[in-house]
């Protein structure tokens, strides 16, 4: 087993607990333009991360870079999964290894049903909730299961994405934007869902343009302009500083 | 200058100057010397080089501009062809009306089988033109043998009926084709020291047309139309709620760039009066595909690159033999000398394919531009080099 | 003295020939042959090797010190068979190169275009294998020249014999490939065949694309038919050739009659690619290597040393053409194109193999014996492949040059361009 | 009479009712919300108001003219304008061109051909694309690929192109979705603005309901292909229904 | 009426080897989205497996035999393969007349290699490209693998003859006659068939290189590695092309350039089928080859003068017009 290097000279991690995800000067490219600027962070076991920042702050472009898609290249930096080195990995290593992300536009599989979607999600290991648990989450699915995935309303996509990353057992849940398109039921169903799997000690990473409503959620936020991080520090503390959310979050 | 920015009006002046100078640029080595193989300067090639340039740039502009690929183009050139021969055995030998009638009936043909193809989209569009050239390839290669004189091609005889023109010159020939009386065969030489250079009428006709067609293509890309195109490319979705129905955009591209398949067939028929149904086989069409990539596709001068590119070899490699090998490296010892032209003899000659089969893949893989990004990559170097340019860093969409 | 006033007249040391054969495509491997043949020829031109024909030739003006004193050179090209390359290719021989005459090719449409091409580019054009009655019939040209036989001579050649081994009263089905040498075989072999009391039940065209032609074949199984003849050429004939054996139609019988395969145009080459197919097979070639005569055998001697294999009839005629050129050049003093057509119009010759030999001055015709061969039951090597059944004389292969099938044309004059 | 008439339209896949009996009047220079819980049929109404979808029964009339049987370009022409839910523009193209494209469809109809004169001749749509930009706060991207931005400038830049054609009936689904909270307050003032200044109506779909609130004069409620309900914004916030089937305890 | 059944006959076994060809296709052009125009230089190299076989079995020593001479004059030299050494002239011969159904073995494990090796060393770098490059770069390697037979086995077609036991023609009924290889090449086809189809459906391995297809990086999200996903289904791909060039040898003899004559076809039959769609190809590729055979028979050509010539394009044609994705396509592939 690999071990994970000790980042903690870092200051703005001044915390005692080990970190289960932690991100040290990564930085990022989109061919030749620099987006992510050598940004590091720490994300405790069972802690509810919110990432935020404006439009085009960068923040997509951090998930992405931790699941080891393709694009953007990480050109520098480390990426520690529970002692695991995911910037040594491929994104289906780093997914195997227990990271699992749901993508921005929901990436739902054009030509799978509902059902082949979420089927799709249970054939590497390892295999977490099953499709009746899953369905039971989300009625709405079950209903729909012979359907075409993409064919589904944009909040039922929603559903499934969400739906297809908790079918995977996985140690670190990374969301892009998840409320984007949903019905504010549907929204508080999801916020308790994600409150019950932090409870069974998932590792929560939330990207959200409702800061608000993420930061009542998370325990912590980490905001990112212009690609470096600007704030890193309890959610509470984002709440109560209003010059910080004028300036980085416009609220 | 002439409605283009500056950019353009640049590269137009670069191609300007290129074609006008080719006869010496093509001919940079002594005729005597062991390197005049691979001097391409004479008038048959040269015509060609800026034939298959117009085909190619008006391929671009359906392929490059709205990502149509028609895999049936060179139904289109033989069309051309056969019109211009007919013109010259039934009319005049004068190469306009010939021309005229290769684009017009070229354009008519386009119109009809667009119409038809445009109906898919992708590769279902693909296989409808290559369907349709297919189809006519193999009718004129048999059933049509009285339209197109089947496989040995549509050729001039003595006694062909021309209406304005005599069937046979006085001295009992065929007449040559012309353009008001400037034959297309005319050429003169010109020797300075051991250096001969061929200025060939007909093919600086044909720089002509070929310029004409090149300038068009410029205003085409960046006009109105142009960008519609490309919006057809990226998003038909898009372009549908906007308004616009993109089907008369792309047919209009169709005829447009059958019209220039059309012009180049005309052109390679007043060249050479000669049509063969072998020009509107799946292969030719394949060939103009293949330019077009291996130029690069989307850009303006790219096709015209790949063009000469593929005529290159085709014509100047395929002529290497053995015997010129030997020739060449006779200065090296007797081993050492068969050794080498043994290296190089599957290469060259009958193995010309070989090579070209190479350069493809090589262009392919390390230009993912086409040899418009291997211009690109070396200017930017001098660039580099001349200026620590801090800007320079995006790149610029490719010409 | 220096030749001026037509195209391309060489300097005083030496002369390029144009070489123009396929060398990629289907044809590529006869090509190769061809290009050995030019080869050799050359190098017995300019005084090399044993000499080959040039002793066994009747004129004897051809004394190995080039045509007339000038060295000979030659350059190459590739024709593709398809006539755009072939006429690009030799067009930069004429203007690149400054080749004076052009030869070569294996396919008829590519003859005619490149012979075409000549006559407006005024140099001459010596035939390679070009076997369509239209090559000096309505697309001949005073500016070229055909040594090879035509569909007219093969039928002419081939009918008695069939007639001789398979009776007077035959059905035949033709299988012909539907462009312009195939129907003029065809017409001609029917031709041929009907005036000695056969039947031609059926003629169906096959497309030139066509790899498969069980198709084809299937319905002659019951078609009554007792003849099977196959108007294909290249890896068309191998092809139906094969299909045709698969059919079992070798062994089948037709109201007591073994049923037969007829291939009119048969090339080593060929019979190679169709391999044990070929047996007892007949059809017709020009020449053939286990000829006889004392030309034949200089000529395979020296071609033999030289590549380790016999000639081909393809390898054969071009090396004749060469030389039938340079002697036409000797013997009228000039590179001219008109003086070399003078010289060849009518030009009476032997030794070449295939007997005493005619240049008809009014098709540019060559007009000498025609074999007629059988695939070889059993052959020793590899290049045994086929054994001459028949030398038709000469006499019974001859036609009127206004004979309907090559009417249509005309020679036109010379040109010596500019 | 509304400017927009939609009577008893209904809509199956397959066994699947996704509208049925919907009726529906919008206003001539009104703001229409339709909100409605996920997979209420809401982005299938306006697919067959652009005639991606053609309705199995009733009628849609805009202006007093059919919409139905009429392709999406001509939908269009007739002024009508839909923003998509995920985001729909020329990807391939930049900022700027973006812009132009509209802007011809709008002064030359679907069909006219300018295949000589050059784009930059264009002096007038020129500036008219750069107002627009400059109003949604993009001029300075305007030479940017359009494909490499993040999603809620896409977002804004899909706006932009509808506004700019000055539809008569703008359709806008989800604008807002996934944008910055200061983005979606400009938009929001960008949308008010536009609607008085020049007599735009405007259909909204949303379910953020900041943006409803504050920009709708009616709201149509949706549920399982009918609607619920339809009222002013202060009576709809308050119903119990909507408040059980869509909005959830938050609000 | 025989002559109607000689035809179906015809156009199922012509169409054997179109599916065949197109089946292999359709797993990287229909499925993996690669537009291969190196399909045909697999199938011909499939083809050049029996060849090759052949010639090793073929491999002699020379005994000079003074009775007869050669060409030239010389004393004959006679050529004995080795194998009929080893294996006394009996067994050798017949060993030696197997060669074709023994090249099946020898060819699968060549094919797959060929099939890996293109992916890895080359196509892999090319899914995310544009189509257009796709063509180029496997059109180039098409011209390369061609040119490469036509340097060591030249531009002649090389017989390649089935065993001498299945070689002559089966009486089907009094009056029908047909030839046994053609009957093995038909079962042959269905097996493989059978076989591919198999593997696709009863495991989610079809499934899975679908959305792979459609989209990679989320496919990747889920923890499944797609590159080998698709490294293997080259792998079968090539094994599919070539197999179908081994058996196609004794119908007719293998030359260097089969692949590209077949090469349009496949594509031809592939979109007809409809892309994507293992079924369509299959269908479109018996549809064709009974289409074809059909329109060879001389009472149509007579009746549509080049019927013959264009049949497959033209209903390509009407194919095309009437079912916007072919027999059986699948949205979005390609289009
Ligand atoms: N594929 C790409 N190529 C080039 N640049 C890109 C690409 N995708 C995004 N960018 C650029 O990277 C920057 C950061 O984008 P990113 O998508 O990470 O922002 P974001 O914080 O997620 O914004 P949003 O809230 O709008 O989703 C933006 O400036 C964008 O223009
Ligand atoms: N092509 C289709 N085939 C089958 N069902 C479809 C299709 N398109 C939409 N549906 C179904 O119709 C219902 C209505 O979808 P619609 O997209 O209109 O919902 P919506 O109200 O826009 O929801 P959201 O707010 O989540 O976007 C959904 O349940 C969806 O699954
Ligand atoms: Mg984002
Ligand atoms: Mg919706």
């Amino acid at each position: 087993m690999n071990v994970r290097p000790d980042f903690s000279k870092n200051s703005n991690m001044a915390e005692t607990a080990p970190a289960f995800l932690s991100i040290y000067d990564m930085h990022s490219y989109y061919g030749e333009s620099y987006i992510v600027q050598g940004v590091s962070f720490n994300v405790h076991e069972g802690e509810i991360l919110a990432l935020l920042g404006r439009n085009g702050a960068g923040k997509t472009t951090t998930l992405r870079s931790i699941a080891r898609l393709d694009d953007p290249q990480v050109n520098q930096g480390e990426i520690w999964l529970d002692h695991q080195p995911l910037h040594l990995m491929k994104s289906h290593q780093a997914s195997v290894a227990g990271l699992g992300l749901v993508p921005e536009d929901r990436r739902i599989i054009p030509g799978l049903t509902v059902e082949e979607n979420l089927q799709l999600a249970q054939i590497a290991p390892p295999i977490g909730w099953s499709l009746d648990r899953l369905y039971d989450l989300f009625p709405r699915l079950g209903e729909r299961r012979k359907q075409e995935g993409v064919t589904l309303s944009g909040g039922e996509q929603q559903m499934l994405a969400i739906a297809r990353a908790l079918a995977r057992d996985i140690k670190v849940l990374l969301l892009d934007e998840p409320y984007e398109g949903l019905a504010p039921v549907i929204v508080d169903e999801i916020e308790k869902t994600l409150r019950h799997v932090k409870e069974q000690g998932m590792t929560t990473v939330i990207v959200e343009q409702n800061a608000v409503r993420a930061l009542q959620l998370a325990d912590r936020a980490v905001i990112l302009d212009t690609g470096s991080i600007v704030f890193d520090g309890t959610a509470a503390e984002v709440l109560e500083n209003e010059a910080l959310r004028a300036e980085y979050l416009a609220i | 200058m002439l409605g283009l920015d500056k950019k353009d009006s640049t590269l137009l002046l670069i191609v300007v100057a290129l074609t006008m100078l080719a006869p010496f640029i093509l001919n940079p080595f002594p005729t005597e010397s062991g390197l005049a193989q691979f001097n391409a300067g004479y008038p048959d090639l040269m015509q060609r080089f800026v034939i298959f340039g117009i085909f190619a740039i008006g391929f671009n502009i359906l392929f490059g501009l709205t990502g149509y690929l028609s895999f049936g183009h060179a139904a289109f050139l033989g069309i051309g062809s056969y019109s211009a021969v007919w013109m010259f055995k039934l009319l005049s030998m004068n190469i306009i009306p010939a021309i005229l009638l290769s684009v017009v009936i070229a354009g008519v043909f386009a119109l009809v089988i667009g119409f038809v193809s445009l109906r898919r989209t992708g590769i279902y569009f693909s296989i409808l033109t290559l369907a349709f050239a297919q189809m006519s390839f193999a009718l004129a290669y048999s059933v049509l043998t009285p339209l197109t004189n089947g496989e040995t091609g549509l050729q001039l005889t003595l006694n062909d009926p021309r209406i304005l023109g005599v069937s046979q010159t006085a001295d009992g020939s065929i007449p040559v084709t012309n353009l008001f009386g400037l034959e297309m065969r005319g050429a003169f030489d010109m020797a300075v020291g051991p250096w001969s250079f061929t200025f060939s009428a007909g093919y600086y006709v044909c720089a002509v047309v070929m310029l004409l067609a090149f300038y068009l293509s410029i205003r085409i890309f960046r006009s109105p139309f142009g960008l519609m195109l490309r919006a057809i490319k990226s998003n038909q979705q898009r372009l549908n709620y906007t308004g616009l129905n993109p089907k008369p955009y792309t047919l209009a591209a169709f005829v447009i760039s059958g019209m220039y398949a059309g012009l180049a067939g005309g052109l390679m028929a007043a060249m050479d009066p000669l049509a063969g149904a072998e020009r509107m086989q799946w292969t030719a069409s394949g060939e103009v595909v293949l330019m077009t990539i291996l130029g690069g596709a989307g850009t303006l001068i790219g096709p015209v690159l790949g063009a000469g590119m593929i005529k290159y070899f085709e014509n100047i490699f395929s002529k290497i033999n053995d015997n010129v090998l030997h020739s060449w490296f006779s200065f090296m010892p007797d081993g050492i000398e068969n050794f080498v032209v043994f290296i190089i003899h599957p290469f060259v000659g009958k193995g010309w394919h070989l090579t070209l089969g190479i350069i493809f893949m090589l262009v392919v893989i390390f230009l993912p531009g086409g040899l418009v990004e291997g211009g690109q990559r070396i200017a930017r170097l001098f660039r580099r080099k001349k200026a620590e340019d801090p800007k320079s860093a995006k790149t610029e969409p490719a010409e | 003295a220096s030749h001026t006033g037509f195209t391309n007249a060489p300097g005083n040391d030496k002369v390029t020939l144009g070489f123009n054969v396929p060398q990629t495509g289907a044809y590529a491997d006869e090509g190769a042959d061809e290009l050995r043949a030019y080869e050799l020829a050359v190098e017995h031109l300019n005084g090399g090797g044993d000499g080959g024909m040039l002793s066994t030739f009747s004129s004897q003006s051809l004394d190995g010190t080039g045509i007339l004193g000038r060295k000979v050179e030659y350059v190459t090209g590739d024709t593709q068979t398809k006539s755009d390359a072939a006429r690009a290719s030799a067009k930069s021989m004429i203007e690149k190169d400054g080749a004076i005459m052009i030869t070569g090719g294996s396919s008829s449409g590519v003859a005619v275009a490149v012979q075409g091409l000549c006559q407006e580019a005024g140099v001459i054009f010596m035939a390679g294998l070009t076997h369509s009655n239209d090559t000096t019939g309505k697309d001949k040209k005073a500016n070229g020249f055909r040594h090879f036989f035509n569909g007219y001579m093969s039928a002419a050649a081939l009918a008695p014999v069939l007639a001789k081994n398979y009776g007077n009263d035959r059905k035949a089905y033709h299988l012909t490939a539907d462009y312009t040498w195939g129907w003029t075989q065809q017409e001609s072999i029917a031709a041929a065949t009907e005036a000695l009391g056969w039947q031609t039940v059926n003629n169906v065209l096959t497309p030139l694309a066509a790899t498969d032609f069980s198709s084809y074949i299937a319905p002659v199984l019951n078609s009554g038919a007792d003849v099977l003849v196959l108007n294909h050429y290249g890896g068309n004939m191998v092809n139906s050739l094969t299909n045709a054996v698969q059919f079992g139609l070798r062994e089948k019988m037709v109201e007591n009659k073994q049923f037969e395969i007829v291939v009119p145009l048969y090339s080593r080459l060929m019979a190679k690619g169709a391999g044990a197919n070929v047996k007892g097979i007949f059809g017709s070639t020009n020449w053939h290597w286990s000829l006889q005569d004392e030309g034949s055998k200089a000529f395979v001697k020296s071609f033999g040393t030289k590549y380790g294999f016999p000639p081909s009839q393809a390898a054969h005629t071009c090396y004749v053409q060469t030389l039938l050129y340079a002697d036409a050049v000797q013997r009228g003093g000039s590179f001219n194109p008109c003086s070399v057509g003078e010289a060849l119009e009518g030009f009476e010759f032997d030794g070449l193999g295939n007997g005493p030999t005619l240049y008809r001055a009014e098709d540019h015709q060559c007009f000498k014996d025609v074999l007629v061969v059988k695939g070889k039951e059993n052959p020793t090597s590899e290049f045994d492949l086929l054994e001459i059944v028949e030398i038709t004389p000469r006499a019974q292969v001859e036609y009127a040059p206004d004979h309907p099938m090559f009417a249509g044309g005309q020679l036109g004059s010379c040109n010596p361009g500019a | 009479m509304g400017i927009l008439e939609i009577k008893d339209v209904g809509k199956r896949f397959g066994g699947l009712k996704a509208l049925s009996d919907v009726n529906l009047s919008v206003q001539e220079n009104s703001c229409h919300a339709i909100i409605g819980p996920n997979g209420a049929g809401k982005s299938t109404l306006l697919n067959c108001l652009v005639g991606k979808l053609i309705p199995d029964t009733g009628s849609v009339m805009f202006q007093g003219q059919s919409v139905l049987g009429r392709s999406p370009h001509e939908i269009n022409q007739m002024g009508i304008s839909r923003v998509f839910q995920t985001p729909e523009i020329f990807g391939d193209l930049t900022v700027f061109e973006n812009m132009m494209i509209p802007l011809f469809a709008k002064r030359d109809g679907a069909y006219r051909l300018h295949a000589i004169e050059s784009v930059f001749n264009e002096r007038t749509l020129i500036e008219e694309a750069e107002k627009m930009l400059e109003e949604v706060n993009m001029l300075d991207k305007r030479h940017m690929h359009s494909a490499s931005m993040s999603r809620g400038d896409k977002r804004r830049l899909e706006m932009a192109m509808c506004l700019v054609q000055e539809p008569k009936l703008l359709l806008l689904d989800e604008p807002t979705a996934g944008m910055a909270r200061a983005d979606t307050n400009n938009t929001i003032d960008l949308l008010k603005q536009i609607k008085d200044e020049r007599d735009i109506t405007i259909a909204i779909i949303e379910h953020d309901m900041h943006v409803v609130f504050s920009l709708a004069d009616r709201i149509t409620v949706l549920a399982q292909g009918t609607p619920l309900v339809e009222d002013a914004p202060e009576n709809i916030k308050g119903h119990p229904k909507v408040r059980e089937a869509y909005l959830g305890e938050a609000h | 009426m025989d002559a109607i059944i000689l035809q179906i006959l015809n156009g199922l076994d012509k169409g054997s080897a179109y599916a065949l060809i197109a089946l292999g296709l359709t797993l990287i052009f229909g499925t993996l989205g690669v537009v291969n125009f190196a399909h045909g230089a697999l199938f011909m190299i499939g083809a050049f497996c029996s060849v090759t076989l052949q010639r090793i079995l073929n491999l002699s020593y020379e005994t000079i035999d003074a009775t007869q001479t050669d060409f030239l004059g010389n004393p004959l030299k006679v050529k004995t393969p080795y194998v009929e050494s080893w294996f006394g002239p009996e067994v050798g011969s017949s060993i030696i007349d197997w060669s074709v159904p023994l090249a099946i073995l020898f060819a699968i494990p060549i094919m797959i290699g060929i099939g890996f090796i293109m992916e890895r060393g080359l196509i892999k770098h090319f899914y995310k490209r544009p189509h257009a490059d796709q063509i180029l770069v496997t059109f180039g390697l098409a011209i390369v693998l061609q040119e490469i037979v036509k340097y060591y086995f030249g531009a002649n077609p090389i017989q390649t003859p089935a065993p001498e036991a299945l070689s002559g023609i089966a009486q089907l009924t009094s009056t029908i006659v047909y030839p046994v290889w053609r009957i093995v090449y038909f079962c042959f086809s269905l097996v493989i068939i059978g076989a591919v189809f198999a593997f696709l459906q009863f495991t989610t391995f079809g499934m899975v290189v679908r959305a792979g297809m459609a989209d990679r990086e989320t496919v990747g999200l889920l923890g499944i590695d797609i590159d080998r996903k698709f490294t293997i289904m080259f792998g079968i791909a090539a094994a599919v092309a070539g197999l179908a060039g081994v058996m196609y040898g004794p119908i007719n003899a293998p030359n260097y350039h089969m692949g590209m004559d077949f090469l349009v076809l496949s594509f031809v039959v592939v979109v007809v089928g409809g892309m994507g769609s293992l079924p369509g190809a299959v269908l479109a590729g018996f549809l064709l080859g009974i289409l074809e055979s059909f329109a060879s028979m001389e009472q149509v050509i007579t009746l549509i003068p080049g019927i013959n010539q264009i049949i497959i394009y033209l209903v390509a044609i009407v194919i095309l017009l009437t079912r916007p994705r072919g027999l059986m396509g699948r949205k979005g592939v390609m289009e």
